[in-house]
């Protein structure tokens, strides 16, 4: 027998359309060409429109445990040609934002792991430090990874390609201050 | 004077009652000054509605009334009638709209209530000051004008005329047929377009009672329903077309014989500069293409083409000419433009040469087409795969918003034709599969027993992958992106409104829709007139259409010509404006104020004068007349001004 | 033409040779740059995948900086370009985040003003300054140099000033300077620079298909305008080869230095120098 | 026959409307057989308690000018009212407001800083404002109140006839006494002047009417022959009674619209901007803004003289 008790509102529908670039999801007509458009569709466990539905679906888990939302290269080619103005690609993020929030990603995950590195390594000195960078994610993640990237690192050093004085902010204290202030609860 | 008023708050179903709290309305209303009678009920337009203010006019002697309901647009000409069947004047009337300006806009309770109160009181105000006025009828030409000679068009003279009254045929190109005379085949039931439509063509040509006028554009419209005053302007074809017997010799000698893109073959075949349109054109004359020809762009030609005609039909100086036309009603069927494919470039058009648009596709599977109907690729060789495309440039934010309607069904039947003529793969690609009319379905379940791969999901893009044209789309019921390998892809592009219809909506003083098309007085109960009388839509200028509902609509609005034609006569609103030479000065502000040219001076009294027949009562020169000169009968100053103590007061 | 000037991040590291051209450039070509005092990195993809409020304000505070600039913002970097774009479009669209950012910033002294003009060097090249312009100073046309235009996706979407699928900004400025631009179907497909470092597979047969059609349509360099672009299909242009078996070795350059070689400028001034696939063979007859 | 007694009274205005009676040169000693003037301040003494000890309907006609902007003239136009058979609103103040009554774009308030603190010719560093009642030694003086809004005549008490103008001209006014002398009166309420606008007796040849921009008349040369407002000129002519003989317009100057509007009409100043706004010749929304805003001071140009007999009446006052 279909389900017939009290219908429960989809909370899950309800957090991501409260997100910034969320609005639009009850908009979607499934027509696919977001998933026709994108250069990495093709190995994503879920199509973008799929994850669409499966948003409006309520399969909360599933949804942000995909490994689809980290494929998003941010191109934004489903944003432009989305016949209904979804944003898709704000939408990832805004999927990437919960699934960090509420901790549905694995400890080792690779890119997550990249971004969150990047991420604190700007916010202790304001601007990006690519050798900061790469030493930070290669220890989080697999420190093998600094012997792999010492061929091109070493081009580059070599083509004067890597900043010997990395810069930062001149007032780190306030910046750090101002950070802490303003961002949500996603980066620890 | 005291007055009786009588006042009535219909519910509308639920439409008012659910926010307006009704019978506190009528409470309130009870207590007014002048009020003799405050009533509420279900439904005021229902019979039995009309019949309760009926009876409160004979048995109370109610000498005004208010009803509370709906917008006047709606409902207004049903109580006027109301109140003449109880014997007072129809226009001692007043309604206020408690329905789309009040309970349809909020949903709180309270303050809906309040409103409505506010405008009922204003509604009573204003009514004390309505005076009796009477309706004028004028008699009525009997000649249609009918724009545009599409298969809409085509269908509404060819009624008209059939009931043996006069039209005028008016054709911006050099033949009649529009869209309909390049396509191949049409859907359900697969019948050669040219065959269907070849006779009722050459019927226009032959019926008396239609005259013709081809390479002819409305340039000015003037006058009101049943008067019509028309400027049609014709370019020349310099061919006197009663000379011309459509041999072909001027075409065969024209010297650019084959230099030219024919738009009739949407581009896959050149023409010459003389030429005739196509082979089952009408009126079959020549035409000489004035931008290409070298003699009328250049001087300098050898005029091959005049040599070559016996008949002596081409005449190089030939002048545009203006033609003045008396009409009684005019029906626009002046159809629709097709999308622009290369707008969306990542649909390849423009850049790859195997895709064509849907057009492209009906010329070239057409057996008077440039392939004589083989359906080829660029390099001549038959494609093996082939895609169609949907909702190109339709239901889309980026293009347009709208369904084209015809297109699902065009595509089911290009894919028929492809696996009719070819041994070849088909993959068509949509978003819903919209086959709604009378035997579509049965049409799509047969072409997809033919073997055609119906993927859901609409084409993202066409690219090139190694040399080969790809389709890029995510069969999203299988939840996959895919590549699709073809050699010929068919973008059927949406029907949107014709590139001008800014400029012909202003001639005729029509209104557009938010798509862009005409807008019809109804979109349910009357699709097929417009706000302006006398004026009637048919075919794709009011929203794309197949062809079974251009026709429908194409004898529907000579049905409304011919209602006008069969009166006699018409009546005209007494909502008019007149200028009291008491007051009227001689400032001439108003005159050129007119929306509709009404106003006229009078130079031997130094006044103005409104033409009663064709003022529309808009009250423009009214709010002009800076000395109070122009009353606009039904809304003087005092009764709008007792409207608005009525709004304001508590 | 004044801008107030934001570099990005690896303009100061792996780009520097994008910065050095564009300085050159634009001192020949008297296009003003006052760098932005204390600019901050952008968040580029990384913040706003983990949290939109970070993302928002790193932009936000850099945009903040130029409140009291009377010129518009340039901006040389797809990406970079990109977040400020977006996110002075998203303070328009989203008053409650714009109270918060507003907030946060003022106890920085620092204040948001209603819009800001940021402009991509490639819309600053065609529009403010005028390719007619460009033309006059042109000394050494590159003549017969085949380039492909490659503009990334950032660059033109969401929305900015060029077309999304088929820009042609860079084409022109190209075609002014001499040089024989090549059609490109992939002009403004994604090179995967958001994915190098997270799924390496997937990102470099993304810069392998634009290789592909680079190399099949016969070019001599590629042009880009953004600084993860260039690293992406010249860095790695090595594993490529090794993982799908090609022997792709295309020079990948930034427009401004193309420009700058045009102009007369010396190729040290240009850092034409310091690509892993090295530009000089080709570029070599233009000195 | 007794001869009539005649009262002449000022309230605010300027006092141009009693020079307008002397203008009338030797029809005035004609003036002067038919009445007793029992009241004219500018040309006899007269005190309060003297008025106000005439019997009630003692005085025949009451000329009366002048706008009511305070107590005393609110308590003297009451006082008249009672005192004669026929009060006259004499001149734009008395039947329009004037311009003592474009004050109503201000209030008190304002009025008050503006006199006695902010122009430039005051000095009053101890901010000292009139007061209604002040006591001093001697005992405790009084001043009139100051309305916030200035009224019309026939706002406060019921009017007779009207005489528009500013002033009236003396062939209006000749009219009127020989009405009055002979006892051939016309309807109540009936305004001594013409019935039709202006544009009427105004002899300038008129087009349908196009205007690019607006001008003030030293910016043009003016052609004599040619409707003002054609040249861009604004002319109030076309939504002000008129009667006066088009003097202005003759003389190659704009009408102001002392005669205020005629009958038909309800508001002056918004006839004239309805007018005026559908005859600029363009559809571009920008260049109409700057096209309207070639208007100096619109307020003052269509209000001159009717703002506080016009629907607007006031300067709208902020509700919170």
């Amino acid at each position: 027998m279909a389900a017939t008790g009290q219908l429960k509102p989809n909370q899950f529908l309800l957090e991501v359309a409260g997100m910034p670039g969320g609005e639009r999801i009850t908009a979607c007509i499934q027509c696919g060409t977001c998933s026709g458009s994108c250069p990495t569709s093709y190995r994503m466990d879920y199509t973008p429109r799929k994850l669409l539905t499966m948003v409006r679906a309520g399969l909360k888990e599933r949804v942000l445990q995909s490994e689809a939302i980290w494929l998003c290269a941010s191109c934004y080619s489903c944003s432009v040609r989305c016949p209904r103005g979804v944003v898709i690609t704000d939408l990832m993020y805004a999927l990437k934002n919960l699934a960090i929030q509420q901790g549905f990603v694995p400890k080792k995950a690779v890119a997550y792991n990249f971004y969150s590195s990047f991420n604190r390594v700007v916010e202790d000195v304001g601007r990006l430090n690519e050798r900061r960078l790469i030493t930070r994610f290669a220890l989080k993640t697999d420190p093998a990874k600094l012997i792999k990237f010492a061929p091109l690192g070493l081009k580059l050093l070599v083509r004067g390609r890597l900043a010997v004085f990395p810069p930062s902010l001149k007032n780190k204290k306030e910046f750090k201050r101002m950070i802490a202030r303003g961002k949500g609860g996603g980066g620890k | 004077m005291q007055e009786k008023i009588g006042v009535y708050i219909c519910h509308c179903g639920s439409n008012i009652a659910a926010t307006v709290d009704v019978e506190r309305v009528a409470k309130e209303a009870g207590g007014w000054d002048q009020v003799a009678v405050a009533r509420d009920y279900k439904y005021m337009c229902s019979d039995p509605g009309q019949e309760l203010i009926k009876k409160d006019i004979r048995e109370l002697g109610l000498s005004r009334v208010v009803v509370a309901a709906c917008s006047p647009r709606m409902h207004e000409p049903t109580f006027r009638r109301a109140l003449e069947q109880a014997g007072i004047n129809g226009y001692l009337l007043e309604m206020a709209n408690i329905r789309e300006q009040c309970s349809w806009i909020s949903m709180d309770d309270h303050a809906s209530t309040a409103k409505a109160i506010s405008l009922t009181r204003a509604a009573v105000r204003r009514v004390v000051h309505h005076r009796p006025i009477h309706e004028r009828e004028v008699p009525v030409n009997n000649a249609t004008m009918v724009v545009g000679g599409g298969i809409s068009g085509i269908q509404a003279a060819l009624q008209i005329a059939q009931a043996g009254y006069p039209v005028y045929l008016i054709e911006r190109e050099p033949s009649i047929g529009g869209h309909m005379a390049k396509f191949d085949k049409t859907f359900p039931t697969m019948d050669c377009a040219a065959c269907i439509l070849t006779p009722k063509m050459v019927s226009v040509n032959q019926d008396p009672n239609i005259k013709l006028l081809t390479c002819s554009e409305v340039v000015h419209v003037d006058g009101y329903v049943g008067n019509f005053k028309v400027k049609v302007k014709k370019r020349p074809r310099y061919v006197e077309e009663h000379l011309c017997t459509g041999c072909g010799d001027c075409e065969s000698a024209c010297i650019l014989k084959g230099k030219i893109l024919s738009e009739f073959d949407m581009g896959l075949s050149k023409r010459s500069a003389a030429y005739i349109p196509f082979p089952q054109a009408v009126p079959l004359k020549a035409v000489i293409d004035a931008k290409n020809c070298l003699m009328l762009t250049k001087g300098k030609c050898s005029k091959a083409c005049a040599k070559a005609c016996q008949r002596e039909a081409i005449n190089f100086s030939q002048q545009e000419e203006v033609i003045d036309l008396e009409v009684g009603s005019i029906i626009l069927a002046t159809g629709y433009d097709l999308f622009d494919p290369t707008q969306g470039p990542q649909w390849g058009y423009g850049t790859y040469d195997n895709v064509l648009t849907g057009l492209q596709f009906e010329r070239m599977t057409n057996a008077s087409g440039p392939t004589q109907g083989k359906i080829l690729m660029k390099d001549g060789r038959e494609p093996r795969r082939v895609a169609i495309m949907h909702c190109i440039g339709s239901r889309d934010e980026n293009y347009h918003k709208h369904c084209s309607r015809v297109c699902c069904m065009s595509s089911v039947k290009f894919a028929h034709l492809v696996k009719e003529k070819l041994d070849a793969e088909v993959y068509e690609f949509y978003i819903d599969m919209r086959t709604f009319g009378k035997q579509y379905e049965e049409f799509y379940n047969r072409v997809q027993e033919e073997g055609v791969n119906f993927i859901r999901g609409k084409a993202a893009e066409v690219t090139e992958i190694d040399g080969q044209l790809t389709v890029r789309a995510e069969d999203t019921l299988l939840g996959a992106y895919r590549e699709i390998p073809v050699d010929m892809v068919i973008l059927n592009t949406a029907l949107v409104p014709r590139h001008d219809t800014d400029k012909v909506s202003q001639i005729f003083g029509v209104s557009r829709s938010a798509d862009g098309f005409f807008l019809e007085s109804h979109i349910k109960l009357d699709p097929v007139t417009t706000t302006t009388d006398g004026i009637h839509l048919a075919g794709c200028c009011q929203s794309p259409k197949d062809i079974p509902d251009s026709v429908a609509q194409g004898s529907a609005a000579a049905a409304q010509s011919l209602a006008v034609i069969a009166t006699g006569k018409v009546k005209i609103s007494p909502i008019t404006a007149s200028i009291d030479q008491e007051f009227c000065a001689g400032c001439k502000m108003c005159i050129g104020g007119c929306p509709f040219k009404a106003i006229t001076f009078n130079e031997d009294a130094k006044v103005s004068t409104v033409n009663q027949a064709v003022c529309k009562g808009c009250g423009t020169c009214g709010a002009i007349c800076p000395s109070g000169a122009i009353a606009i009968a039904h809304f003087s100053d005092q009764q709008i001004f007792a409207q608005i103590e009525g709004v304001c007061s508590q | 033409m004044r801008y107030s000037y934001y570099p990005g991040c690896s303009l100061h590291g792996s780009a520097v040779d994008y910065q050095m051209s564009i300085q050159a450039c634009c001192n020949a070509l008297k296009i003003m740059l006052d760098e932005i005092d204390d600019w901050n990195c952008c968040g580029a993809t990384a913040a706003a995948s983990e949290d939109h409020r970070l993302a928002t304000l790193l932009a936000a505070r850099t945009l903040a900086k130029c409140s009291e600039a009377p010129y518009p913002i340039a901006v040389s970097c797809n990406a970079c370009y990109s977040r400020l774009n977006q996110v002075n479009a998203k303070m328009a669209r989203y008053p409650e985040i714009r109270e918060e950012v507003t907030a946060v910033l003022a106890e920085s002294g620092l204040m948001l003003v209603d819009d800001y003009r940021v402009k991509h060097l490639l819309e600053i090249f065609c529009e403010d300054m005028g390719l007619d312009r460009l033309k006059e100073q042109v000394s050494q046309p590159l003549i017969n140099l085949k380039v492909i235009p490659y503009y990334g996706c950032q660059m033109v979407r969401p929305r900015a000033y060029d077309h999304p699928e088929q820009p042609t900004s860079l084409d022109n400025i190209l075609t002014t300077i001499g040089a024989q631009v090549l059609p490109f179907h992939k002009k403004t497909k994604c090179c995967g620079a958001a994915l190098i470092s997270t799924n390496e597979p997937v990102a470099l047969k993304l810069v392998q298909k634009i290789l592909d059609e680079a190399s099949q349509r016969g070019a001599d360099v590629i042009a880009v305008s953004c600084p993860l672009c260039q690293m992406n299909l010249d860095a790695f242009q090595d594993k490529v080869n090794s993982l799908f078996g090609t022997a792709y070795k295309l020079p990948v350059v930034y427009f401004t230095q193309l420009v700058g070689l045009s102009l007369g400028i010396s190729v040290k001034k240009l850092g034409l120098d310091r690509g892993i696939v090295p530009a000089m063979p080709v570029l070599r007859t233009y000195l | 026959m007794a001869k009539l007694k005649l009262a002449v009274y000022w309230t605010a205005a300027c006092g141009g409307c009693d020079v307008a009676i002397l203008d009338m040169n030797e029809r005035i000693m004609a003036v002067g057989d038919a009445c007793d003037i029992v009241l004219w301040p500018l040309a006899a003494d007269g005190k309060y308690h003297h008025v106000e000890g005439m019997p009630d309907h003692s005085i025949d006609v009451c000329l009366f000018h002048g706008a009511i902007r305070n107590s005393e003239n609110l308590a003297m136009a009451r006082l008249l009212r009672e005192k004669s058979n026929i009060l006259v609103s004499f001149g734009s103040c008395a039947s329009l407001g004037g311009i003592p009554g474009l004050a109503n774009f201000y209030s008190r308030e304002e009025i008050f800083r503006r006199a006695y603190m902010e122009s430039e010719s005051t000095v009053n560093r101890e901010g000292v404002f009139p007061q209604q009642s002040v006591a001093v030694p001697e005992g405790e003086l009084t001043l009139p109140e100051f309305f916030d809004t200035v009224y019309t005549l026939a706002q406060v008490v019921p009017v007779d006839y009207f005489i528009p103008g500013c002033p009236p001209t003396t062939d209006q006014i000749w009219t009127a006494v020989q009405a009055v002398v002979s006892g051939n009166l016309p309807p109540r309420k009936t305004v001594i002047a013409g019935r039709k606008s202006l544009c009427d007796e105004c002899p300038r040849v008129k087009e349908e009417k196009k205007i690019q921009s607006f001008k003030r008349p030293f910016e043009v040369m003016v052609d004599p022959a040619k409707c003002l407002i054609e040249q861009g000129i604004v002319c109030c002519g076309p939504a002000t009674r008129g009667g006066c003989g088009a003097r202005c317009t003759k003389a190659n100057m704009p009408c102001r619209g002392c005669f205020g509007p005629p009958d038909q009409i309800a508001d002056q100043g918004a006839k004239l901007v309805g007018a005026l706004a559908s005859i600029i010749d363009s559809q571009d929304p920008q260049e109409l803004r700057k096209i309207s805003h070639l208007l100096a001071d619109p307020a003052g140009i269509f209000y001159r003289f009717s703002l506080a007999d016009s629907l607007l009446k006031h300067k709208r006052k902020e509700v919170c």
